[in-house]
């Protein structure tokens, strides 16, 4: 299951749609809005998403993990629009019989969630200037980009296609 | 042909606009594409080459060939999480 | 915090309790009664600890997920008692800056926890059997034993104090 | 002297008690309080190789002196989690 939603994300009924009693292990992850980074103070953070895409990825790397580990279930939420400090911007809850894969599982989830998937934050700092966070990308623009050299899919996600 | 290209976050602030059309030969890849977004909008200039480029809901390359009726998206790289 | 306690472990607000606006990431492992192990049906689990030892380790193995990882807030409990299919019998809550750190840390702790903390589980079998469950004892006995020729703290808290 | 050793799980169950009392010698170590838990409780013998020593909240290997006063725990393997 994956959804997008502009609403705080419930986590606690999240985890409860993945427990099972096939499971003997629940693993979740939660992103949340945290106040410092690299020393600036942040107020909020906006999320925007193309949304269709991104429903699509996150299906995609969803069926990726259920090939490479034994789930039993999965469930990825992210948040969209302004969060405030400490909200929960995403949520990723996997179950499993045992629990390497369930670590293993959502970690890579969140991983390959924030390499592929069409979500970006804008940082709202303190001191009331605003910026987009683009990994790789510097303010005079970008020394290499990961598309253009290579095939049309992601490295990452890659594998969900075989 | 004519295309619709979505922007999005900082591409989008940097266009000034949801959405720019660019005229493109038929016939046109992902590469040419670029190009012709530099020159529809000069304030992308120095987005454009670091710009990711969706087709429809997948990745695509500078190589990939553009049909008409194609769903292209342009944004600079992701960060969600 | 660690703690054990013979009611439903209320896995909400102890993540609730490790969420602060210091953090980024929040990671959070249950452990839940699987129906079948190896092919056998299970009905219940019963746990018991040693309590204080268990407290004891529990403090331990939190100290040195501190030592070894920059965390800010851990919670783990352990049921005690009997535990239907499906019941959490431990969970661990971990938050840290960034998510590489909280992922580590809670695996490491439900690892060392199984490892070396004091409690059981004796298994209530659908065929009516019970059994407790001791890692490493066959049912005439043990081949060796892991403390009798090895220092006095088990390899994996050793670290705990240095 | 005397000390009271405090079973658990398994070794609870095959001496029938929670609590057994061994005599040892001054200067006895977690050695014999072994070989004298297996004179002590027969059920126990085939056990007693494979138990953990506890003494106070700490693990115990076979040199660890006993003092009269230690408080004594054996029980197989743990299984938490």
């Amino acid at each position: 299951m994956q959804r997008l939603t502009e609403e705080p994300i419930d986590y606690a009924a999240l985890t409860e749609s993945v427990r099972s009693t096939d499971s003997g292990a629940v693993v979740l992850f939660l992103g949340t809005v945290r106040e410092m980074t690299n020393g600036r103070r942040t107020t909020a953070l906006d999320y925007e998403a193309f949304g269709p895409m991104a429903e699509s990825k996150l299906a995609e790397i969803e069926a990726e993990a259920r090939r490479r580990w034994p789930l039993d279930r999965v469930a990825i939420v992210h948040r969209l629009g302004r969060l405030e400090l400490g909200d929960v911007s995403v949520a990723v809850a996997v179950s499993s019989p045992h629990r390497v894969e369930a670590f293993e599982a959502a970690r890579y989830l969140i991983d390959t969630l924030k390499q592929t998937v069409p979500i970006w934050k804008k940082e709202n700092w303190h001191d009331g200037t605003t910026e987009w966070v683009h990994p790789g990308l510097e303010s005079s623009g970008c020394k290499s980009n990961p598309l253009a050299d290579k095939p049309p899919v992601p490295p990452a996600v890659r594998g969900a296609t075989p | 042909m004519k295309l619709d290209v979505r922007l999005f976050a900082r591409a989008r602030d940097a266009a000034g606009a949801e959405c720019v059309t660019v005229e493109l030969p038929a016939g046109a890849r992902v590469a040419d594409l670029r190009a012709a977004l530099a020159v529809r909008s000069p304030n992308l200039r120095a987005l454009v080459p670091c710009l990711l480029v969706a087709v429809g809901t997948e990745y695509a390359d500078d190589r990939v060939l553009l049909s008409p009726n194609a769903e292209v998206a342009c944004f600079p790289p992701v960060s969600g999480g």
